[in-house]
């Protein structure tokens, strides 16, 4: 509680954390179909209309509301963000600890393969893998899982490598407790706070990066809404009709920007040197 | 051992990783080869035929047949035939990667001529209203998808100057310098955004580090200016946070290269990597992908090099 | 001649107007030729005051906020511009830092930092910049100058570190020197040849200094005079034999009393008891090598023998100190006897696995923060495979109890200061009822007021519940204090052992006597420390390597020395 | 004719105009956003590659822009009398870029590899009633046919029949080497990117008023609208009316809309459940509001019609089964195949081909959810979808289909029982059939479209696809480029008459 109190009396943390509110409002409400409109339903009357009275974000090519369809897609987003995200933390964490405590060749093994990855530009791979899998939602969520392993593991590694050399790691040791212990124990327990920050940044990637492979077709598919797909919808209709750039171009922007507040704020206040300083 | 060595040594061996991981990728893909390969002939073929053709193209061998003979090739600078294309993936690559390598240096070095300076500018100024407008203008930047960028700078030029960025056919460098300039500077723009605004806020969290740290109290305390100690003590360490996020950046731009090409009509080799994989040309996959990993890798040597000339700290290993 | 004269200095940190003051009006002279040493704890405001004299306070948020300091009679440092402060910093006033490593600035060439100065300074260029920074590093007597121009600092050590540092502050050739506790980040005998080699500059160039140090020990061989600080404030200032033989003030009392101070085997406990007892750890031709690694292919190049045919035993209620410098190879045996760490060879004999147990030099590092008080006290008594239940809880609060802290088990790590950290750590060390307890400097990072009380502690458990220690310190003073019997580490190697007060007052080994005479003590006031540059040998071994055997000396009943060899 | 018009024409403007030769070469900057997919004349069936290939290659004879028949590579032709045997009488000024002849050799070789299965020729159907070519000389060329076959003339306006080297095709170069006789050689093509064309200077159809062409392959028509605004491209094809519709907003830009005879459908697959029912089939062309579709996703830019689409043959559209929308008569037809409460199908479209491909389907998809049909969307690659096209596999796709200037060779292909795109349609009709066989051999213009006529109505109640509209072809010049005349066969081969101002 007085760390949710801390977060809001840092100014970014507090941005972040409204916008990320407001936002996970609309999603859970776009998902949930408590939408204005039928995010599917197509106006007949209403084809690319202005904002207004009725739709107040406007209406696409079909005569569907925006607004509705941008809570459908942010609600997407999030769900593709939070479960991609959560299946790179856990694998990346286990791959992570394990590398760091077993070492030598565990840990070459793992990390090598992990440069590997770490080779391809992130949308290349994400683009491979969509297409062994196919376009969809699922695959999004497994490509961008993939793509954000390496970074987890090498997040937890670093620090675990260190925190392997604490001294209370080496008084655990001498106490001779199990290595489960020491791992969740001593290991895990001291990473939460840059995998706190780490996953809240790497929500803002993920984001991004579904952005990206739906802009390019490979995401979700039509007439599902998602917010790359409307950009690259608005292509050919920026000049007559630029509410369907301009809204999903601002909703993708505030949604990285919430989660990049989020952690940076979140950094700050992990950071002791810094915690100081705010105290 | 020497550090320098030691990372030229882990090169051909990552290198190699990424081959195999290429290479099964893209044998991952659903639908048949030479269904792929021959498109609407491919139904015309008797079985026998459809043998033969395995048999020519090394399909009928396993795996890792397959991948020797792909490798051996490779070794020899032939990365196969492009079904799409029909043309060698090699002289693809060479026609298309130089825009796209362009592409992405040109916006390293816009990215490096906002950002750094930016950073530092704001380090010096910590927690005052210029600072504070840096701040914010670089998480903006960080928050922006290359793509959102390029659609807005598109329409704020349709619709508020009533043109459009050159777009047309390319000009590349050797022909018209200017030109191709004129033709590059937005796309470049898009796409290193991003860049620019994480290279502001890392120069500036290194610069407010290394201005607490130490060795800057001590240039200090010689009876240096402030211009001086930032210049000569703090810069050359605050370049090495710098320099390692252009390496790792450097992929991002060459990833956002496939974007930002496809939007602006530019015919590198990130348009063709897209193209390859939505037409399932194996050989072209294989050997695009290959050669993005390759440069990604390549770049990240760069900045590995540089790392030991900016600090010998690592280039005589430290303990 | 007065050279700096500060008036009631008031120094402050946090935004303007609303700054937490932290020196209190703090005055002093120094005159020219003259060592002012300030001395206090951590939090006495001694490096504030330091920095606020050339104002590199402004750098560290901090500010004047009242008060004068004069410089030469001409100019108020607390008053000057940055400008004007540019102008003094480095000609007039220079400055030596704490931490040699993190005071040079890692990316530029030791000889690029040096000739700056001449550049900028001096006005020099070319050759003239490096042959005057050739005489600079030969000035503080390091040995091929012109080859260490073009090393990186981390090519160094510390000690030499520590050396450019002053030529550094020297060769803007400033009237006033500020050493902010130059020598605590160094080994014993290095600290004696950075001590001696001040002295002598100071002699030479005739610079008023200041001397900042925690170590009333230190200054008594250096200073004219003393500014004892305490809480900000200035609670006594006298010349040097007046304020150490008759200090007025309670707190200088407290500081040469109760601290332990160095006193060449008169202050060696007397309670030790050796009777043929079984000993409770007996470790015999111990050896610890590691592997140095050729890098891609990991052929080894040969092994560091950082421990090397170490034998000795403890017996119940006895303290063995080990005591050597960085790199002796004191910590690896501990570690070695708690397998921390694989011994290569050798045998070591314990009642059982939980019968020995560690403390470890920084008690921040070794509580884990994420846990709570009762939950770091469990954790041996998990690991033993024991319920938590009410008998266990109850020894966590006697324990707790015991050691004088508060009997609540609900706390985290950070709510406590380190000496009651430290005493956390002893209490979980006691959890399992251990025979043993090896204390890796434990109480080395303390405040020296703290350690004596950490140290009286120390005793008290051991007479109640009759435990050996094994006191691994690099502090002499510390050791005297707690140790019955004392094994001195060189290189790895045990080269004298004995009852305390025999090896501390009778040194025979070459290395002893150089360690103990470099240990500072109040009762050797201005001495000439002798010069001296030879660096610890290096333990670098072909594989298969076998030192030769040891051949001892007995001196007296409990006191033998290891022949010098030439291997 | 053609020679004559366009060497009196350039004569008349250079004489008018007192010009002198221009110094510079002058190119004709052309923007498109298809590629060609291939280059062998014979096998492709993209517009695009059409396009660009009817630009290097000739047929015997072509159509003009009222879809009249023109000479091309032959000068004359002549039915006999009973319509079995056709006569060609070759251009003897006729070369290959290479300088050699175009023969009669060249003729009957360039026929028996479209005839030959193994080539996969696209438009081989259209053909096999040849039953043998004669060359009594090298500038006659004489195909015999099975029966009366007045409608292989048209068939023959294509360069999917194009004249290809004799040598070539036994070299097996067709395909990879461009050697055509058409206006234009291939000098350079970067695949999805460029391509330049230069003028043959001894085609033998005439003289070209500039030097060459170069193409510039922009995949968003975007970007070609930029390109022109720029003034770096010329002259441009546009497909997507969204973007062609901001054209005319520029001053210095014109915009040419012609009627095509490409159809937009919704093809249905017989052959899978339960689109097998006939009730079922019609209850989704009742449930289609086609003018809405259009509107939507055409902006309106084009016309409601059946499946004939040539204006000779056209006919009113609402006269046909269930034009006009009528969801209640879709639900009753449902129900009465069983279907009362609907049912899922998969509908396939291809990414960016046409470009209103991803909105047809979304509106298809809107329209029969209103009478419970629940449609997913599978958006494919161009060639991956053209996979599934061909393999018959899928439950309906949105195509734009080709149309040609006579019904029977527009469509016997999918309608007929050897037609060779039959399992593409996968829907056999003996009324169809016969129809399309009596349309074949009627010589007589009234009767044939009687004819067709009744196969349109047949083929518009037995609903095997749904035929939704026609769009417009736009191309799109900057001020200073004349003469260009559209067709409604989308060709750019007006380019050829084409003037370049200085």
């Amino acid at each position: 509680m007085s760390f949710l109190r801390a977060l809001l009396r840092h100014s970014s943390g507090r941005i972040g954390a409204i916008i990320i509110a407001v936002f996970a409002v609309a999603a859970i409400l776009g998902l949930a179909g408590l939408t204005p409109h039928d995010p599917l339903a197509q106006d007949r009357l209403a084809r690319l209309q202005a904002p207004g009275a009725r739709y107040w974000m406007g209406t696409d090519l079909f005569g569907r509301d925006i607004l509705s369809r941008l809570m459908v897609g942010i609600g997407q987003s999030f769900a593709v963000a939070l479960l991609s995200v959560g299946l790179a933390t856990s694998v990346g964490t286990v791959l992570g600890l394990t590398a760091a405590w077993f070492g030598r060749l565990w840990d070459g093994a793992v990390m090598r393969a992990m440069d590997v990855l770490l080779s391809f530009p992130a949308i290349l791979l994400a683009l491979l893998i969509v297409a062994i899998m196919g376009p969809g939602l699922v695959t999004s969520v497994v490509a961008i899982a993939i793509v954000y392993t390496p970074i987890f593991t090498r997040v937890v590694r670093g620090p675990a490598l260190s925190l392997k050399t604490r001294s209370f790691v080496d008084a655990a040791r001498t106490f001779g407790s199990s290595r489960r212990y020491i791992l969740t124990r001593h290991l895990l327990a001291n990473l939460v706070a840059p995998l706190t920050v780490q996953i809240t940044l790497a929500l803002a990637w993920a984001l991004l990066t579904e952005a990206a492979l739906s802009f390019l077709g490979l995401g979700a598919q039509p007439p599902n809404p998602s917010l790359g797909l409307m950009l690259s919808d608005s292509r050919n209709l920026m000049e007559s009709a630029p509410w369907m750039l301009v809204f999903p171009a601002l909703v993708i922007m505030l949604a990285v920007l919430g989660f990049n507040l989020l952690g940076d704020a979140l950094r700050d206040l992990f950071d002791p040197r810094t915690r100081r300083a705010l105290a | 051992m020497n550090y320098v060595l030691r990372r030229l040594l882990m090169f051909p061996l990552v290198m190699l990783g990424v081959s195999v991981f290429v290479f099964v990728a893209i044998r991952l893909v659903p639908g048949d080869a030479i269904t792929a390969m021959l498109g609407t002939e491919s139904g015309l073929l008797t079985p026998a035929q459809r043998e033969s053709l395995a048999a020519y193209f090394g399909l009928d061998q396993n795996w890792a047949v397959q991948y020797w003979r792909w490798l051996g090739g490779l070794v020899q600078g032939d990365l196969g035939l492009s079904v799409t294309y029909g043309q060698p993936v090699s002289q693809i690559i060479a026609e298309r990667f130089p825009l796209t390598l362009e592409l992405a240096l040109l916006s390293m070095v816009i990215a490096l001529l906002i950002g750094l300076p930016a950073g530092v500018f704001a380090a010096t100024r910590a927690e005052r209203p210029s600072d504070l407008i840096v701040r914010v203008f670089a998480m903006i930047g960080q928050s922006t998808p290359n793509f959102v960028v390029a659609l807005l700078a598109i329409y704020v030029l349709s619709v508020g100057f009533g043109t459009l960025p050159t777009m047309g056919r390319f000009v590349p460098l050797t022909e018209d310098p200017l030109g191709n300039l004129a033709q590059l500077i937005l796309p470049a723009l898009a796409l290193g955004t991003a860049f620019a605004a994480a290279v502001t806020r890392i120069a500036r969290a290194a610069m407010l580090d290394i201005l607490s740290e130490d060795y800057v109290r001590t240039a200090r305390s010689k009876g240096f200016s402030q211009g001086y100690v930032i210049w000569r003590h703090a810069l050359p360490n605050a370049l090495i946070p710098v320099v390692t996020l252009s390496g790792v950046e450097f992929g991002y731009l060459l990833g956002g290269a496939v974007i930002v090409e496809q939007i602006f009509a530019l015919p590198g080799v990130g348009r063709v990597v897209l193209d390859a994989i939505l037409q399932r040309d194996y050989a072209l996959v294989q050997g695009v992908v290959l050669f993005i990993a390759f440069n990604f890798l390549l770049v990240n040597l760069l900045v590995d090099l540089a790392y030991a000339a900016l600090d010998p700290r690592i280039r005589y290993g430290a303990s | 001649m007065t050279l700096l004269s500060v008036e009631d200095l008031r120094v402050g940190f946090g935004r303007t107007g609303r700054e937490t003051e932290v020196v209190h009006g703090v005055s002093f002279d120094v005159a020219a030729g003259e060592t002012l040493a300030i001395v206090g704890e951590s939090g006495s405001g001694k490096s504030v005051t330091a920095m606020a004299v050339n104002r590199l306070i402004d750098y560290g948020g901090g500010r004047i906020l009242g008060g004068r300091a004069i410089y030469d009679g001409r100019i108020d440092v607390a008053a000057a511009t940055e400008a004007e402060m540019q102008r003094l910093r480095g000609r007039e006033i220079g400055m030596i830092f704490q931490e040699p490593m993190t005071a040079l600035n890692p990316v530029l060439k030791v000889g690029t930092q040096i000739g700056e100065i001449f550049r900028k300074q001096h006005g020099m260029s070319g050759r003239a910049v490096r042959q005057a920074s050739v005489r600079a590093l030969d000035r503080v007597r390091i040995p091929d100058a012109a080859r260490r121009l073009d090393q990186a600092p981390h090519q160094m050590s510390g000690g030499m570190l520590q050396r450019v540092m002053i030529a550094m502050a020297l060769a803007g050739e400033p009237r006033l020197l500020i050493a902010d506790e130059p020598t605590t980040a160094l080994d014993v005998t290095i600290q004696a040849q950075i001590m001696a080699l001040l002295a002598e500059l100071q002699r030479e160039t005739g610079t008023g200094l200041i001397f900042i140090t925690h170590d009333i020990g230190l200054v008594a061989g250096l200073a004219d005079r003393v500014l004892v600080m305490q809480g900000g404030k200035a609670v006594e200032s006298g010349p040097i034999d007046r304020v150490l033989d008759r200090p007025s003030h309670d707190y200088t009392r407290h500081l040469l009393n109760a601290v332990p101070h160095f006193r060449a085997g008169q202050a060696v406990r007397t309670d030790g008891v050796r009777d043929g007892r079984a000993p409770a750890l007996d470790v015999r031709d111990l050896a610890v090598r590691f592997p140095v690694g050729g890098g891609f292919l990991r052929r080894t190049r040969g092994e560091v023998h950082a421990v090397d045919g170490v034998s000795f035993d403890l017996v119940p209620g006895e303290t063995l100190g080990i005591v050597g410098e960085s790199g002796s190879g004191k910590s690896t045996t501990a570690r070695a006897i708690l397998n921390l760490v694989q011994p290569s060879a050798g045998a070591i004999d314990t009642e059982g696995r939980t019968a020995v147990q560690m403390v470890f030099q920084n008690p921040n590092a070794s509580l884990n923060p994420r846990m709570d008080v009762r939950a770091l006290l469990a954790e041996p008594v998990i690991a033993a495979g024991q319920r938590v239940d009410d008998a266990v809880v109850g020894r966590m609060r006697a324990l707790l109890a015991r050691v004088d802290l508060p009997d609540d088990l609900d706390r985290f790590p950070h709510e406590f200061s380190g000496g009651q950290r430290q005493r956390l750590c002893i209490a979980r060390a006691l959890m399992l009822n251990p025979r043993v307890l090896v204390l890796d400097e434990a109480v080395s990072a303390l405040d020296v007021s703290v350690q004596a009380k950490v140290l009286d502690l120390l005793v008290d458990l051991q007479r109640e519940f009759g435990l050996a220690y094994l006191f691994v310190s690099h502090d002499m003073a510390v050791v005297e204090r707690i140790a019955h019997r004392i094994a001195v580490l060189y290189a790895g190697r045990i080269v004298e052992m004995g009852a305390a007060r025999a090896v501390l007052s009778d040194p025979r080994h070459p290395y002893t006597r150089k360690l103990i005479s470099a240990v500072p003590s109040i009762e050797r006031r201005r001495i000439d420390y002798a010069l001296d540059t030879e660096e610890v040998p290096s333990l670098l071994r072909p594989v298969g390597f076998q030192t030769p055997a040891q051949v001892w000396r007995q001196i007296g009943p409990d006191h033998r020395v290891a022949s010098e060899q030439t291997a | 004719m053609t020679i004559a018009r366009t060497l009196v024409s350039t004569i008349a403007i250079g004489a008018s105009l007192g010009l002198s030769a221009p110094l510079a070469a002058q190119t004709l900057n052309v923007a498109w956003s298809q590629d060609a997919t291939g280059l062998d004349p014979h096998t492709q069936t993209a517009f695009a590659s059409i396009r660009l290939l009817e630009l290097l290659y000739e047929p015997l004879v072509r159509l003009g822009p009222d879809l009249e028949i023109q000479p091309a590579l032959a000068e004359s032709w002549e039915f006999s009398d009973d319509a079995t045997t056709l006569t060609f009488n070759l251009d003897p000024e006729a070369t290959f870029h290479d300088g050699s002849p175009v023969t009669a050799g060249d003729v009957k070789a360039s026929f028996e590899r479209i005839l030959d299965e193994a080539t996969g020729a696209s438009a081989r159907a259209n053909y096999a009633s040849i039953t043998s070519i004669e060359t009594p000389d090298d500038h006659t060329v004489v195909f015999q046919l099975d029966g009366p076959n007045v409608p292989i003339l048209n068939g023959m306006a294509s360069v999917n029949a194009a004249i290809v080297p004799a040598k070539a095709i036994e070299a097996g170069t067709v395909g990879t080497e461009v050697m055509g006789s058409g206006p234009f050689t291939l000098e350079q093509r970067t695949p999805n990117a460029n391509a330049s064309l230069a003028v043959f200077e001894d085609w033998h159809g005439g003289d070209i008023a500039y030097d060459g062409i170069d193409i510039s392959v922009l995949p968003d028509e975007t970007a070609i609208l930029a390109a022109l605004r720029a003034g770096q491209a010329d002259f441009a094809f546009l497909s997507d009316p969204l973007v062609a519709t901001l054209v005319p907003r520029d001053e210095g830009l014109t915009l040419n809309a012609a009627p095509t005879l490409d159809y937009h459908v919704l093809q249905l697959n017989a052959s899978r459940e339960p689109m097998g029912e006939l009730k079922v089939r019609q209850a989704i062309s009742c449930a289609l509001d086609r003018q809405d579709i259009l509107d939507a996703a055409l902006l309106g830019e084009g016309e409601v019609t059946g499946p004939l689409t040539s204006p000779a043959y056209r006919n009113d559209p609402f006269s046909l089964f269930c034009y006009e929308q009528d969801q209640e008569r879709a639900r009753q037809l449902l129900a009465e195949a069983g279907y009362e409460d609907g049912f899922s199908a998969t509908i396939m479209a291809a990414n960016g081909e046409p470009p209103t491909a991803a909105a047809e389907a979304q509106l298809i998809q809107s329209q029969l959810a209103e009478v419970g049909i629940d449609l997913s969307i599978e958006m494919q690659e161009m060639n991956v979808y053209v996979d599934s096209w061909l393999a018959g596999d899928f439950d309906m796709a949105v195509a734009l289909n080709g149309g040609r200037a006579d019904p029977y060779t527009m469509y016997n292909r999918y309608w007929t029982k050897d037609g060779n795109l039959q399992n593409v349609a996968n829907y056999i009709d003996d009324t169809l059939d016969t129809l399309m066989q009596e349309g074949r051999v009627e010589t007589d213009e009234e009767a044939r479209k009687e004819i067709f006529a009744e196969f349109e109505r047949h083929l518009a109640e037995m609903a095997p696809w749904v035929w939704l509209y026609t769009g417009y072809t736009y191309t799109a010049q900057r001020e200073g480029v004349q003469g260009f005349e559209a067709t409604p066969t989308g060709s750019l081969f007006g380019l050829v008459d084409v003037t370049l101002a200085e």
